[in-house]
Parts: structure tokens; C-alpha cells; sequence
């Protein structure tokens, strides 16, 4: 086994960690802070250096990165705790309908997405469809050469600045439900449309979106009539090589080193000395090395053109169940100055390790909770019989 | 040995139920979120004569033992009730105790005037104290004294994780209360009183955590069945309900012993203490999770739960550093050379 | 709520205590180390004191001792470490028997089993049926006056060592698993039994039971033919009340801070200086003081007459998934030495870590696994719908 | 990059599997429970030349590196394999690197003569060492030197958890053969080695308990089903392969970078020993507890995994000290004044 990368991908992380230092100031970190976890104009330097581009796969035109090197500069930009949700947005809908789309949305849409003057957003979800996505009930109705669409979708983040969502609707109920699908991407300006701000415990801001006889012509639909579950394998597959979330501990452990070793405890050693702390700090570090591991993997099957799974479901269970497990950790330790909001009190990273503590519950549920995760694992890797 | 409610116990836990059901909802508990306090209930339990019930009648207060207060307290974990009834309490508690006598106490059992406490003998200058944004009175220990500030009204709160009215405060120009071995034993007492307290609502806050969490996987379809049939939910529940039932008896022990003025009182009032944390967190954690996004949804009430079982107990500090205290109850401190 | 114990309650932890210091020797618990973890004569100093016969509920004709009395009984014979398996055994069956046997069963086992001279070994689980009890296969055929018995029972615990099983058979193959059930008190004596061991993991000796053509008259049949499953629902009951496994931590938890206080670290510190170490001590004798309350409340429940069910699976659950995760900490603690076996290289408690280590794994598995205790608070307290 | 054995170190380990799998096979593995060695397996191997196959072949070795001895490694732990072949490797990997004209060496390399070495610096004046009731050769830490015991199969094995060769050494009389930083620098250095080599077995090990418990619950009926159909069981599994996978991946990544002597060997050995320790225990007593009773028979081989989860890394001492030694790698260790 070899764990080096090559020497273009070692480069090309010198050039992200460059470019971190020059783009990803304190104000961008700053106006994530607000709740929408984007900023455009950093997405826009993105853009600008062609990394949107060079992440869509070279055989759909685009590309000039490798899958390790896309792996190199999401773990950078993770480790600096910078807002990648929208890249990886632009680069899976670019994508998909580079392979999948027709023309009108290869032209309309996809210059504007790799240049960074335009975002999807993700409509999957509905009240009632949470894990079981599948069973998407928004009904799109073939009228004439339009679809009249009916419904309504959560967790469309990022909708309140988008200008098109990446829509699941459903145009047959006869059928088995992975059958009557059908995707459409649709621009968020059309009529009939609604977007309410949903607040969550942690940050971030999201949206339910209201579809009330919104009419589109059928060049928004993207695949197949009912043929929806063969964009959303792709979809899937284009998430695979791109999806964050491998790395959400390093920002919360920095902020915590840096503030034990500033801050002392009621019997007035610092906290850093403390081999409690200290042990669970080893602790975090190793279970972030762990995630390294997971990673890397990944990044090589995605090389290697190898269609993973069950590996993604791995790295995503053990990142995100580690990190909650962290942030409840380091807001112990920190104390009661752990608590504050960002900005109270002078509490050097106090609203860090809080808002960290507020986040992380959610990153064991989004993407697939831990539990379709471990059911994945449980069939797919290990075989055992089907319970649901 | 007798491990249920007395009839009587019953009456009052119907009474203040019935309170918080009204004055405590859930709604007012978000109409509360911006100051952590609700002056309004604060108004109706001082018109229920709750601030001072567990005072000596001789100081005006309702005579009741630390047990009744117990029962308050497992419901305001329940309704994750927006008043600093355990601080003013324990407390108010503390300065009957030392001066029966002194100016305040009839204004403070009548909750008219409202005490809490540092929970950590000061160190720094200053001191972030819970419900420390509302106390009219705030008391600390140092250098094996106790102080009061008598006009505490002036700190500004600190918006934090769960939405508690605590605010930084400088005991310079405090009176001192007591001093010496009286001093740190009533400290001591009144901490203990506290960590109890507290370990009872979080049992009440972690039930009713399940609770609610239970009742929607009762009610939420996915893949076609109530996701409450699925066994690896089930046994996260079954888990979490377990350490919820162990922290329940272990912190009504705690309460006993206290009330006894039992030897074992202040160790018992520690570990229910770091027992109830996190069996209430654990509790929060699963049934947030449990709902899926809306968990985590503002809209959905388990993310108030899922704050405040982190952020009322974290009101004490670092627990690593109260798991040392313990040690230092049970264990040798060296080796046998 | 009132935590405090009646007065006779103290007093009779005080006897017990005094009991103990006499007669639980170190050869005793020695005794308890080549595998079979009974010994006569502490059992049978427990029966001169009446504390068998006590434990006898008093409408069944034994009594004189409460509900509180015999959880104070077993709460300090538990703290001590001594071997109470077969006294639990003799009550269980003594109880049963005097509840719903024949003259017969009463008048031959009950005396003998109070005076502490016989025991019964339980025989409910087979290869195939662990959790499942009810799926028992044991065939008993009823041939005249005789039954006859084939079959197999495994964790026969003790068989080798007592007179009679108490044994769990099919009669009817043609209904619903529970209802085709009858039990047998049978003498191991029996023409066509054998008894082979089964050593385990732990120092436990166990045993597989085979039945060959048993012939037995009916008088050993206790309860109706096919009513087998209300004679195991009594057993459980009687079980309720005296059931150990609620302290299996304390005795470790003694070995090990006594272990930490003689002992240096390769540092030159002892290990009872270092706070990981005493955290996780405090940690431990929290987790004693949680089942202590669970203990109490199931004695309190009991002195009430009250039937509980869940309260014992949470109890059971909680002592035993805690006291695995303690063998785990204190062998770690205790070094490379936590690993040796008793009366090895002068380690002082060495070999009592080591054997909690291994013990431990069982106390999850036996008597209900956790999983089967999560399934039954989940459907019983929780309400939450059945899953199998 | 290329997460794959290649295919050279393919047939490495295809030759090894069939060696373990007729020599260590389970059977085999039972009949050496007394003494933990198992002398015709380690006579065999010796026929591989696979004791010396990790040595430089100036010093009469096969000259390949840490990662074939990974390999090999990993099927030890599969296997559960009772020969000292981690300790072995280690131990003449340093004596080489010390000394490459030592007298011994041809013998060591051969597997004649077997080496060991004591994995804390000594302090005590005897130390328990692993594979120290069948090493000839043992190496020790002390006061800045490195110590051989040359005649060292004097030590009767204490009889353990993991029915694993220790024996309780002294080093008096030992030969000095390094000292000062060079002393040191090799010491940890083998140590390292040791870590990283023990979390790849106890990777193996894991997985093949994982493998244990999956098969047997995919054959295990009750209540009319397989009790591998049961969720609770399923997210048990996942949760421990999981844990596995991650092992797999950083342990792999551990003995990369000391083959590359790069900067954070020693740092990724100790992190991939101390989460390969939890995740093979994790794995077998997930996979035991999954059995039921027959877990705890001894006829069952899962008990078997689970014993020496916990007893070969524990060699080590006290893993709790080894994350302190890991935090002074990472971590200041005074606050800012």
C-alpha cells in the first residue's frame, strides 16, 4: 500500500493552503455565522481559480483535477472550517447534467454554476419523506408541453439565495416508489413558488419551499419521465467523490487547544495541564486521523473509477458520530465560559466550542442519519439479512 | 423505606404542576428564550408562596424540607421552566441558615427580592454566576468567606447555549456573612443543595426528553412503519430511559441524605449530580436524533431540551473537575509508601 | 420518598455483616475459583440461620424475613463477593414448589432444600432455544403412569453438583410454542442422564444435560400438563425478589483501589495518584450507587407485593452493562499485571482483575441479554410497538 | 496512492494465509493455550524464513520492510497466531540497526534464536515482557542505555488472560550495546515498530471476530428468525466494523510513515495502537455478546479473540499512560502565562 499522494496533488494542496490564507479571511468566517452557510464571495474565488470546473470529471468536459486532488482541497478548506456547502453543490448539478441533461440546461445553467454566479439547491426532502426519500410525494402533472407541480419540500438550504432547485417530484403513484419519479431542476423565480426560512438549534438557516401549481416547460426536466431514481444514483455517485463532512473536529479542537492553553481552571492551572483534558484531546486527534484514513480511501476508489458505497457510509458515520461525541467533550471542559455565544463576555473561542456543541447534532442526521448508515453497513458490507 | 409520592407529596406536585402547565408552557418557555427568565412566572410562583417554601417558618418562610423542593424541581426539568427557583432556594436557604435574622430574608421568601449563588469558591476577580442576570442578591465564597452583593442588579446577561439568565459578576464590595470552618461547611451545604436540585430536574428534563421523543416515533411513518418498531431506536430509548430511572432513584437519594444531614449527603449530591448530566444529555441527544431534521428544527421543541441539558449543569464548570472533587471525598490521595 | 430502612432491616444488615466476617473465609472464596461457584458449607451455615426458609414468602408457609430484609441479605452477601447462586436456586424452587407442587414435591424436596442439603440445578434453555426459551424441544411423552424424556437442556448451571433439574419439556408440538410446555422436577440420579461440563470463558463451570429415555413417575411433574409456562412465570416471580447481579462492580472496585494504592506506574507515581485513574473510580462507584437505587426500589416494589416486570430488566441491564465497562477500565488501569491469573507472581489482585475481565461478558448474556432487556423496556415501559 | 496490496505483496500474503491456516489453524491455536507457543508453528515459520524475513540481508535477512511484516501481521492477528513473530521482528530489527555485525544476528535472522524486547523503559528491577517465557535474546530500556539479556530462557511463564508466553525478567548482567541518543532513538523507534505492528494485528483480529459473529448470526435462529435480522444486532456489527475499517486504514497509515522514517511515525504508531486496543475489543465482545451463552464456551472460538483483544496490547501497560506520552507529542505542556 502506498499512503503518499503525488506530487501535482501535494502541490496543488500547497496552492489551496495558499489560497486559504489569502481568501478565507475573518469575514468570510464571520458571515457564515449569520446562518447561511455560503458566501459568495468566496465561492466566487473559487470559481475563478477553475477548481469548480476541474472537479467535474474530464470525460464530461470538464476537469483537470483528479479525484485526489478534489480530496486534497476539501480536506484543506474542511480543516479551515471555510463554507464548501456550495461548491459541492455547483460541482454535483454540473455534473449530473453534463451526463444526464439536455441542452437547454447544459447551456442555461452550467457556465453560470462553474463560474460561481449561480447555486442549486438540493429539493429531496419532504415533511413526511425523511430518510425514506423515495416516497417523494410533490406530484408533477404533464399539461400540454408544461408540468404543473404540487407540493411542498424541507431542508432546501441555501434556497433563500439560490436561483434554481434540483427538484424530486413524483409522476406516477401506480408504480413501486423508486419507479414514479421524476427530477426537474427549477428556477426558484417561477411562479407559484414559496420560500420560508425553517431556524434550526445550530447556525445554519433552511427552508421549506411551497410548490402551489408552479407551471414549467418540460426543457427543466432533467432524465427520464419516471425515470427520477436514475439522476438521483447519479446525483449520489457525483456527491461521492466531492461531499464534505470528513473533517468537522479540527476547527472545534484548534479552538480548544488554543483556549486551554490561555485559560485557567477554579484552581488556577491552565486547562491544557490537565491530563484529563489532555487525554481527551489524544482522543479527538486520533479519531481526526481516523478520518484521514477514511478519507483518503475514498479519494483513492474515486481514482480509481471505482463506484463505493458503503465506504462513504463508513466515513460519514464514524466522522459525524465522533464529532458530536467531541463537541460535547470540549464545551465540558471549557466550563461554564463554554456556553457563551460567539462575541459575549471576551470568551476568547467560548461561542466556537457553543456553536459547535449546536451544530453537531445535525451532522448525524443530514446526508442519512447514522442509523440508515449502520443499516447500509449492516447489508451491504457485511451481508446480513434485510430488516426493513 | 417508602419510594413513592406521600398523598401529600402528591397534592403538591398536582399544585405545581398545574403551575408550570400554565405558566410555564412551552410557548412561554420560547417567549422567554431572549432572557432566560419569565418575571411573569416568577410573579404567579411568588403569589403561590413557592419562593420561600422551603424557608424556616421563623424567617417567613413555608417550613417545607429540601423533599418538597425536590418535587418542584422535577418539574421545572419537566418544562424546562424559566425561573431560577433552585438558585433562589438554595440560596436563600443558606443565608437563613447563617442569620435568621437577616434584612433581606423577608423579601426574599416572599421572592419579592431574588438570591443565587456562585457555584465555584471565587478565584478570579470576576465570576460568571447562574441566573446571575436576575439575582437581586448573589453570594460567593472566598478565602473561606462568605460574601453577599447586595445590589446585583446591574450585570449585563450573557446570551449562551441554553438560554440561561446567567451574567459576570465582581464580588468586590460584597458583605461577609460568615467566615471559617462555619463559612465553608454552609457553602459546602448549600452547593450540595444545588448539585441535588439540579440533578432532579435533570431527571425530569431528561424524561420528558424521552417522552417526546417516544411520542413521535409513535406518530412518524418512514418506509412504511412507525419508526418507533425499529429495534435500533428501541434500544436507544430503552438505553436512555434506563440511565434516566437510575439517575431518579440516585438523585432522590442524594436529596434524602441532604435532608438528613446524612454523612454521605455531599457525595451523593456530587455523583447524582454528574450522573443526572449526563444521563439528561444522553436522553436529549437520542431523542433529537431520533426526530431526524426536525430535531434539529427551532420549530421542534426536543432542540430546548437538548440545550439546557448541557448548559444547566455546565452552570458548575469543567464536571472533570467535580469527578476530581469526588476522588478526593473517597480515595487516598498518595499511595502507600 | 423515604430511603431509609426499617429498623429490624438495619439490624439484619448488621447480622449479615457479622455472618459474613465468620463464615465467608478466603477459603470459601477460594473454594469458588476451580469453577463451580457454590459451596455446601457456606449454603448450609445460610440455611442453619433460616435465611433459606425466610426468604420463603410467609402465606407459602416460610417466611420471617421481608422483602427489604432479604434485598439487605443479598445486597452485602453480593459486596463481599460470596457465592450465592445455589442459595437463590433453593428459595426460587422451594417457593414454586410449595405454590403449586404435589404433596409429593413438597414433601420430598422442600425441607431438604431449606436445610440447605439439596439443590436444584434450573434446565430451561436448550442448543436452540437461548432467548427463546419457549421453544424448548425437550420431548416428555406421557406412557402409562411414566413420562418419558428426551432431549438436551445446555447452561445446566450447577447440575453436577445437585440432585434434581428442574426441567422444562415439550408435551404438545401441535400449539403455540407457550402452550405446549410442562415442567418436571427430575433426579439427576435418573437412569439415561448425563451431565457433561461446559467450561466457559469465565471461571464458571457450566453444563450440558442430556436425556435418554428418562422414565419418571407423574408425581415429578409440577404444575398442569402443558401449564408449563405458568410454572416458569412463578419461578420468574419468585426470582424478582432475590435475584443477585445487581453489585457484581463492588468487589472489583475494592481489588482495585486497594491494587492502585500498593502499585507505581512506570513513572515512579503510584496509580492511585493519577486523576484518569480516579476519575474513572469515581465513575464506577457512581454507576454502584445508580444500582443501588435500582436495587432498593426493586426491594421496595416487592415488599409491596407489587409484580414488577421492567424495573428487574433495567436493573439488570444497567449492573450488568456497567460492570462490564468497569472490568474493562480497571484491567487497563491495572497494567500488563491485570492480566495475570490468580496466585501468579505475587501480583497482589492481579488475578481477581483478570477474572472480573473475564467473567464480566456473561453477566450481559445470562439471565436475559441486554438486547432482550432493551426490547422489553422499550415495548413495556416505552410502549413503543413490537418488533419481533 | 494505491490503497491495494500490489500484487507482489498478494502472493506475500497468499503464502503466509496457507502458512498460518495449516499451522495456526484454530485447532493448533487451542492446543498451545498452556503455553501460548506454539513450537512446531514457529518451527515451520522458521522454514519460511519468515523471522528473519524483515532484517536487512547484509545481516543474512530477506531485506524486505515494515510493510511486508504488516502483512504478515495482519493474518497473525486473523489467526490468532501463538508464535512471537511482532516481538521477533522488532527486537532483531533493532539489534541490526545497532550492530549489524552482532554475533548473534545470523542465528536471529534464521529464527534459531528468538528475540523479544521490554516495551516501557525499565524502572523496576524486573520488568514482565512479552514472549519473555520463549525469547533467548531481550532487550531493555534503562537510564539511557539499551541492555540485551543473552541468556534469557530462564523465566517461567506466568499463566494470563490471553494465554499469552510473559515471563517476569531481570536485566542485571545484561550487555550494554547502544547509549545516549542514539540509545534512545532506536529504542523508541522499535518500540514504535511494536505499536504499529501489534494495532495491524489487532486489526486482523477485529475483523475475523467480526467475521465470527456475523456468520454465526446469519445461521442462528430464534423466535423463528435470524438473529441476524434483528436491527439492534445489525447497527452492533456496523458500529464495530466501522471502528475496524478506520483501524485498518490508520494502522496502515502508521507503518507507512515509519517505513518512511517520516516525522509523525512514532506519533501515528501510538494513535493507531490505542485506537486498533478499543476497536478490536469493541469488535470481539460485540461478536461475543452476539453469541448468546456459547460466546462464553470455551468451545466457541469468539472467547478466544476476545481475551486477546485486551491481553496483547495490555503488554504494553496502562494504555491511559500512553495517550499522556502521545499528548506530550502533540501538546504544549504548560498554559500561555
Amino acid at each position: 500500500m502506498d499512503w503518499s499522494f503525488p506530487p501535482e496533488a501535494e502541490e496543488f494542496r500547497n496552492e489551496v493552503k495558499e489560497f486559504i490564507a489569502e481568501h478565507l479571511t475573518d469575514d468570510v468566517i464571520n458571515s457564515t455565522h449569520d446562518g447561511t452557510i455560503h458566501n459568495w464571495e468566496f465561492h466566487q474565488k473559487i470559481a475563478e481559480r477553475g477548481w469548480l470546473g476541474g472537479a467535474v470529471p474530464s470525460e464530461l468536459g470538464g476537469g483537470g483535477k483528479s479525484a485526489i486532488e478534489m480530496a486534497v482541497m476539501i480536506e484543506e478548506l474542511q480543516l479551515a472550517g471555510a463554507p464548501i456547502d456550495g461548491m459541492g453543490v455547483a460541482i454535483v448539478v454540473a455534473s449530473v447534467v453534463l451526463e444526464l441533461g439536455n441542452d437547454h440546461l447544459k447551456e442555461t445553467l452550467v457556465p453560470k454554476l462553474l463560474s460561481g454566479e449561480t447555486l442549486v439547491s438540493f429539493g429531496y426532502t419532504e415533511p413526511d419523506s425523511g430518510s425514506d426519500v423515495a416516497a417523494a410525494q410533490t406530484r408533477a402533472v404533464k399539461n400540454g408541453s408544461e408540468w404543473i407541480i404540487n407540493g411542498q419540500k424541507m431542508w432546501t438550504t441555501m434556497a433563500h439565495i439560490a436561483d434554481y432547485v434540483l427538484l424530486l417530484t413524483r409522476t406516477n403513484p401506480d408504480v413501486p416508489k423508486h419507479k414514479g419519479l421524476t427530477f426537474f431542476i427549477v428556477p426558484l423565480d417561477a411562479e407559484g413558488i414559496e420560500i420560508q426560512p425553517v431556524h434550526t438549534m445550530g447556525t445554519e438557516r433552511s427552508n421549506a419551499t411551497f410548490y402551489d401549481d408552479v407551471r414549467i416547460g418540460d426543457e427543466w426536466r432533467i432524465g427520464d419521465i419516471d425515470g427520477g431514481w436514475e439522476i438521483m444514483k447519479a446525483a449520489l455517485k457525483y456527491e461521492r467523490g466531492i461531499a464534505g463532512g470528513q473533517f468537522p473536529s479540527p476547527p472545534l479542537i484548534d479552538a480548544f487547544i488554543d483556549y486551554a492553553q490561555k485559560t485557567t481552571a477554579p484552581d488556577g492551572s491552565y486547562i491544557i495541564e490537565n491530563p484529563v483534558v489532555r487525554e481527551r484531546i489524544v482522543r479527538s486527534l486520533i479519531d481526526v486521523e481516523v478520518c484521514r484514513g477514511f478519507a483518503y480511501n475514498t479519494a483513492f476508489l474515486a481514482s480509481e473509477g471505482v463506484m463505493f458505497g458503503v465506504e462513504g457510509s463508513m466515513t460519514k458515520l464514524f466522522a459525524s458520530e465522533s464529532y458530536k461525541k467531541h463537541s460535547k467533550w470540549f464545551i465540558d471542559m471549557a466550563g461554564v465560559e463554554g456556553l457563551l455565544y460567539l462575541g459575549e463576555d471576551d470568551a476568547p473561542v467560548g461561542g466556537v466550542i457553543d456553536e459547535h456543541f449546536r451544530h453537531a447534532p445535525v451532522t448525524t442526521i443530514y446526508g442519512g442519519t447514522s442509523e440508515i448508515s449502520r443499516n447500509l453497513i449492516a447489508e451491504g458490507l457485511l451481508g446480513l439479512p434485510r430488516t426493513r | 423505606m417508602y419510594l413513592r409520592l406521600s398523598p401529600d407529596e402528591e397534592s403538591i406536585k398536582d399544585i405545581f404542576d398545574s403551575f408550570f402547565d400554565t405558566e410555564c408552557s412551552i410557548e412561554r418557555v420560547r417567549s422567554s428564550e431572549d432572557s432566560g427568565f419569565d418575571a411573569d412566572a416568577w410573579q404567579r410562583f411568588v403569589e403561590t408562596g413557592g419562593p420561600g417554601m422551603c424557608l424556616p417558618e421563623i424567617c417567613g418562610g413555608g417550613g417545607a424540607d429540601l423533599t418538597t423542593a425536590a418535587i418542584v424541581a422535577d418539574l421545572l426539568g419537566r418544562y424546562v421552566a424559566p425561573i431560577p427557583f433552585i438558585e433562589h432556594v438554595v440560596a436563600t436557604r443558606l443565608i437563613a441558615s447563617l442569620d435568621q435574622n437577616n434584612a433581606d430574608l423577608p423579601q426574599l421568601a416572599t421572592g419579592e427580592l431574588i438570591a443565587s449563588m456562585a457555584l465555584q469558591p471565587l478565584s478570579e476577580s470576576t465570576e460568571i454566576v447562574p441566573a446571575g442576570a436576575v439575582a437581586n442578591r448573589i453570594i460567593g465564597f472566598r478565602g473561606g468567606e462568605i460574601i453577599v452583593i447586595e445590589n446585583a442588579n446591574n450585570a449585563s446577561p450573557l446570551r449562551n447555549t441554553a438560554n440561561l439568565p446567567i451574567a459576570r459578576h465582581s464580588f468586590d464590595g460584597g458583605t461577609v456573612i460568615a467566615s471559617g470552618d462555619k463559612a465553608r461547611y454552609w457553602y459546602q451545604k448549600a452547593r450540595s443543595e444545588w448539585q441535588a436540585l439540579m440533578a432532579v430536574a435533570l431527571t425530569g428534563l431528561g424524561r420528558k426528553a424521552v417522552d417526546i421523543g417516544v411520542t413521535y416515533a409513535k406518530e412518524r411513518y418512514q418506509f412504511g412503519v412507525l419508526i418507533g418498531s425499529f429495534q435500533g431506536i428501541q434500544h436507544g430509548f430503552a438505553s436512555a430511559i434506563t440511565n434516566i430511572e437510575g439517575s431518579h432513584f440516585l438523585s432522590s437519594r442524594a436529596i434524602a441524605a441532604l435532608q438528613e444531614n446524612a454523612n454521605r449527603g455531599e457525595q451523593l449530591a456530587g455523583m447524582a449530580f454528574l450522573f443526572a448530566s449526563e444521563a439528561a444529555l444522553n436522553a436529549a441527544a437520542t431523542s433529537l436524533q431520533y426526530h431526524g431534521g426536525y430535531g434539529f428544527a427551532e420549530e421542534y421543541d426536543v432542540q430546548l431540551y437538548y440545550r439546557r441539558a448541557k448548559g444547566w449543569p455546565l452552570q458548575l464548570g469543567d464536571p472533570g473537575l467535580e469527578y476530581q472533587r469526588i476522588a478526593n471525598l473517597y480515595l487516598p490521595k498518595e499511595g502507600v509508601h
